[in-house]
């Protein structure tokens, strides 16, 4: 057991507002077992800014623009702020990149794989598989030297992410000409937006408090095995998803005809098995990164700016799982990806001591 | 302390806000319809999907027409024609799928409306105006049935393990869920 | 020195790359006109350009046959009438210059020209098959040459001003140039 | 007069060769006054990678491949390549995309406003204007320390944009199938692509040896009067472009009807104070920044991330001038542009010294 402290509780807290809102918001209106998604929304909102033309992904989800502003508003309540930079910034840009890439070809970011596993989606069992492989290998870089840079304190660096944020926010809110929705197609279900947007501000504000991450709650139990706040949280979470799916009739056991799923089960693993691997070495899951942008981080910012532009990429070059399975292209673009790992591995190993 | 660089641009500043500001609240002219010479894109899609939709049921509504009166395959032959100047054509294989249903050909109507949802997803959606939401779930869980019972006695078919993949296809798209 | 975790990552490298190199060269069953349930995008934008050329010569046809045979003011008519129904559509503003011009009316063809070629640039294109390349050009050589001689007769004419600096975006728009 | 060494004649090679290319790729096939153009190039390319819709705008221009793998060459053989990254990584990749606005709103990067100069286009006098005029506030910022922080000797950083060279490049020659090529419109005209692309390595060779900057010669004019090469190098650039374009029949002196232009001169200068007033504070001008990148800056690979990215969003957006004139949203985002660098200037400046 961990120790009972303010921390753990909080933990407990943001896990349980995460698993009701991410069941609650596909009940209201977000695509099934979607309510949270991070590479999903990312895509949906790549789309609506235009960077990529499936007409069936644009929407400006109000969630992610709510998670980082939600964060900054905690960082500067809390006097947790810090504008800092310089760590690896390109590297981190194209982290963001593969981070969507590996998400598109499993279908969903590690949130999604939770609640796809809660949901009794069983073909995410491969994904959770390649997940806590990737977390692992990324453990045992980590032990062995890798180290992409200190961040310094940069003065102007970090503010931009929640002054994009805001942009956003305006961009939702008065819905510039050039700003696209899709009218049909999974970004044409949402749920109602002050819902969406007073969940993305909530949870936001809650996982900044706690630092939640999935990957960083897997990384945990690695290191610390069960004395971790984060574990307890993950769990909590994956109870509450499974208990609300099951009330609310979403829950459907089973391999086959599952809403956004494949059965290529080596891809599935193999998606998530890359996004662990980043996550760990870029210091947290797509969600973290949000979070850690909110708080001043640029470097962070980056690998955001990078999904953002990931969103663009994998539906513009159709790189993304559908339910018929992994697209040729989405499957060089994952292998890519690992190329991407092994020499940042080998480049970024500090063999001093 | 400020000195006279910073003012300077704390001046420039308000200037330029002060001149976004006039910006925003002046009536455009091109307001509207146009933004700059390329049409207000949310309404050019619209255009596009609408020109589109009307072109399908004008150039595919012969076989339509044939496929209403019975004449499957004088249909089918319109469609292999329309197919040579559309190739790829999702709404060709949707309307192959209805004719090849109505004739009672599971497996083949699966495949064909798999590669017309493939293409255009807009078929697995209930509100669209290209909607068949109604006629493939009806063949995912009449092919259930029928094709899974079929798989039971002949495990080995691959064409019938095809056909099943194709329709767990169909279930998951029409499931929906983030594509 | 490599120790065994550079040997590892070396050793990863060389089976991820050896295991790409295997995919790209295997021939892939959904190659040609399918990736992974999208059409082949290039595919697909070409059918949407060719399924829009022929939805507006199909849907225009009665403009074209009645400006043929000179009756313009029915023409304009039906003109407005699918204005109702596709609204904005450049396609309706290039037809309507071509009646104006055949009136004589140069002003109001001038502004119906620019309206068309800011809604879709193929017009001014050489090459496209919607291409009013050389019947604009005329446009702008004859209203260059009879605008301008009103213009410097009644300079305070805002109109006719307008008229040029619409007549000098359409030879802008001919000259060519990064859009 | 300038000192007439090695240097020198470098620059005056350089200038000669750009001068020739970018009238004769004009000539022989690129868009009217378009020969080279970073911003038109950017444009073209972040449409074949599908991050814009505007079916008239899309084609992995060659040219740009060449220049970054024509500095990596060239820095590779002279022992110039030196990995490095971490100055203000987010300001920069947000610069980038501003600078896409400066030039959308222009119509043209600062090459391309001396193309269109020598073949006779008077309206960009005004963009010549503006951007002298940037460039000379920018450099009473520097004076008044502004700067963005050293960067540091990163091993993994600096590879990665020429890797994403090679990747466009094997992109270019294989066309995977989610690549975009207009078919009609200003990216449907080209030269052909051997020429193109070796014109851009040759380019890309003889401006990484002679630090040919368009915005660093009119910089160095301020600072050092005549006694600059690159202000010469400018000059010979321009003798060259009008004596080619004089012969080849593309001058065409006035201020109506010139391809490619608008007769908006308020925001003709006001996109090229922009472009002018970035570049010094971010140290040289779009074409400049994509030979930093091939030398393994990584601060001006974000630099061209963000020009890409801002290629993609001022066609999505509609920001970009056409012959009728500067859209609403690109004034807006013009004026956006210069509380940005308003902003910056005022949170990066060093109060020390």
């Amino acid at each position: 057991m961990p120790t009972l402290d303010r921390h753990f509780w909080l933990v407990i807290v943001a896990s349980l507002a995460l698993g009701i809102a991410g069941v609650g918001l596909a009940v209201a209106g977000n695509p099934e077992n979607s309510g949270i998604c991070i590479s999903c929304f990312l895509e949906n909102s790549a789309g609506a800014l235009g960077l990529h033309d499936n007409a069936r992904m644009q929407y400006l989800r109000p969630e992610i623009i709510g998670f980082v502003l939600g964060a900054v508003l905690s960082a500067g309540l809390f006097r947790e702020f810090n504008s800092r930079g310089g760590s690896a910034p390109l590297v981190r840009l194209l982290a963001g990149i593969f981070l969507m890439i590996g998400c598109g070809v499993f279908i969903g970011c590690p949130i999604k794989l939770f609640l796809r596993l809660t949901a009794g989606d069983l073909t995410s069992l491969a994904g959770l598989a390649g997940l806590v492989a990737g977390v692992w290998i990324g453990l045992r870089g980590l032990a062995a030297g890798i180290h992409f840079g200190r961040a310094e304190k940069q003065r102007g660096s970090g503010w931009w992410i929640p002054c994009l944020g805001v942009a956003l926010l305006l961009f939702y809110l008065f819905r510039p000409g050039f700003l696209l929705f899709s009218t049909s197609g999974s970004a044409a279900q949402h749920a109602p937006m002050l819902l969406s947007l007073g969940a993305g501000l909530l949870l936001g504000m809650l996982a900044q408090r706690s630092r939640f991450c999935i990957t960083g709650s897997i990384r945990d139990s690695f290191l610390m095995r069960g004395r971790t706040p984060l574990l307890w949280g993950l769990l909590v979470f994956v109870v509450v998803a499974v208990g609300f799916n099951l009330f609310s009739g979403q829950f459907r056991l089973g391999m086959y005809g599952q809403p956004g799923a494949h059965l290529q089960h080596f891809w599935s693993f193999a998606g998530m098995a890359l996004v662990g691997w980043l996550s760990v070495l870029i210091g947290g899951c797509p969600f973290r990164q949000l979070i850690k942008a909110g708080e001043g981080d640029a470097d962070a910012g980056l690998v955001v700016i990078g999904m953002v532009i990931g969103g663009g990429l994998v539906q513009a070059w159709g790189l993304t799982a559908t339910a018929a399975g992994v697209p040729f292209y989405g499957k060089v673009a994952t292998l890519v990806g690992f190329l991407f790992l092994l020499t940042n591995s080998l480049l970024w190993r500090d063999r001093t001591s | 302390m400020p000195d006279r660089f910073d003012m300077l641009h704390l001046v420039g500043l308000l200037v330029v806000a002060g001149g976004l500001l006039l910006l925003v609240l002046t009536p455009q002219p091109e307001a509207g319809a146009m933004h700059g010479g390329r049409l207000d894109r949310a309404m050019e899609k619209q255009m596009l999907a609408r020109a589109r939709t009307d072109f399908l049921k004008q150039t595919y509504a012969p076989v339509v027409d044939l496929t209403a009166s019975g004449e499957y395959a004088a249909a089918l032959l319109k469609l292999k024609e329309l197919g040579r100047e559309y190739p790829g054509e999702p709404h060709g294989d949707i309307l192959r799928g209805e004719i090849l249903l109505a004739q009672q050909a599971w497996q083949p109507a699966t495949a064909s409306f798999v590669r017309g949802v493939k293409g255009n997803g807009d078929y697995v959606d209930a509100k669209s105006p290209l909607s068949r939401y109604e006629s493939i779930s009806r063949v995912v869980d009449e092919g259930l049935r029928q094709v899974g019972a079929q798989v039971k006695q002949h495990p080995d078919n691959s064409s019938l393990q095809e056909t099943m993949r194709d329709l767990y296809y169909l279930q998951s798209r029409l499931a929906g869920g983030c594509e």
